[in-house]
């Protein structure tokens, strides 16, 4: 399942419900996921808030086919990606990527190459809001580019 | 105009172009139905909608949705977007 | 943190409670962690239930070892390890391994990193009961190695 | 018993030996406390409590909860344990 939400999301509680309802008792032995959040600092500079733009649309697209080629390189039974767009605050969960599988290799390399996939390439820029200092008032910059995981 | 008119004529061909990020800020908007003529790839369309803009970043381009190479073919229809590197996740 | 526990454990609420008390609000970026759950088959064979055993005392200590290397290795923020032992039934969790940290690389591997260590030098052993048939009735056995994750 | 004596005897050394999962129940003990005799090494202990029985898997060996080599030393108050391979997780 690949969900875009506006609304502040609970990781552990989406994974819970999730896995209750995807009813796959005794089938899955593991579980490997990813929960990226907000800082409070990015590049020395103090982070007060962030907002999140995507491109409704193609986002979910492209996040289906990221999943889609998991599937066929891995063994998987479910996938779960969740990703935060609009406003955000420190400390908010930004974006969920989850895999159950029947034996861990599976669900560990999936759930590795389905984010960073994302990052590269799934249509989301952040822009952050500055702490203001001394000489400056609070200004507003957007992040240049994401650096790869591996 | 006549059927011998129409042929004489390239005819613009409407696409709908959408900007992202600093990309919309810098051209302040976000969309737009452009009535383009002479172009038949996404990179022309590029060179027409950012004429006398400095951009100085690196620029990626999708056609309806789908990441698309600067020689991409477009067509009337298409929906095509022109966004900087993406920083989701 | 490391913890042996001889009671079912739900792997989402030990997630979210020890997040909320670990106090590193706008510190952590990233959260990878690892879910392992019994399944109701293995080699072919219906499994109804398992008896974990363990060296009380060295896997403790063993555990904390895995933990100590993968700090020395990657920029950690936290760890939080906790493993089942006793009497399980299918669906049961029977371990969570978690790494917090400000980048998503350093969770990655260093999770992935306690998993296998754990998987190949913990000292715990499992044996399976397994579904009677119509000529044998219901059996033990012990599962004889781990295979490797990578 | 005189100082010479005890010089002319070796004395056995007092350890504790454990034994985990299929060796637990082959064995049919879990712990024991071992009074060896002309023993140094721990593959040496584990040849005299094995001796007699049809040992098929690996061990692997542990002294005072840290895994340990066939050649590595062993002392009086040692905990020595033998178990076949990990399957946790």
């Amino acid at each position: 399942m690949v969900k875009i939400t506006g609304i502040a999301f609970d990781p552990w509680e989406e994974l819970s419900s999730f896995q209750t309802a995807m009813k796959r008792e005794g089938e899955y032995g593991a579980c490997a996921n990813f929960v990226g959040t907000m800082r409070d600092m990015n590049e020395g500079d103090v982070v007060n808030g962030m907002f999140l733009e995507h491109y409704p649309g193609m986002t979910e697209k492209h996040l289906e086919k990221i999943v889609q080629a998991a599937k066929e390189q891995w063994d998987i039974l479910e996938t779960l990606v969740i990703h935060r767009v609009g406003e955000l605050l420190p400390n908010d969960p930004i974006v969920l990527v989850a895999v159950w599988s029947a034996h861990r290799k599976d669900a560990f390399e999936a759930s590795r190459f389905i984010m960073e996939d994302l990052k590269s390439k799934a249509p989301f820029w952040k822009k952050e809001s500055l702490e203001s200092t001394g000489q400056t008032a609070e200004k507003n910059r957007w992040v240049e580019k994401n650096t790869s995981g591996y | 105009m006549t059927q011998a008119n129409d042929q004489m004529y390239e005819e613009a061909m409407q696409i709908k172009v959408l900007y992202f990020a600093s990309l919309k800020e810098l051209f302040g908007r976000s969309e737009e139905q452009l009535s383009a003529e002479g172009v038949s790839t996404v990179d022309d369309v590029w060179k027409l909608v950012s004429k006398g803009y400095d951009v100085s970043h690196q620029v990626l381009y999708s056609i309806n949705q789908e990441y698309a190479q600067a020689d991409a073919l477009v067509k009337a229809g298409d929906e095509v977007a022109f966004f900087p590197p993406v920083t989701g996740g």
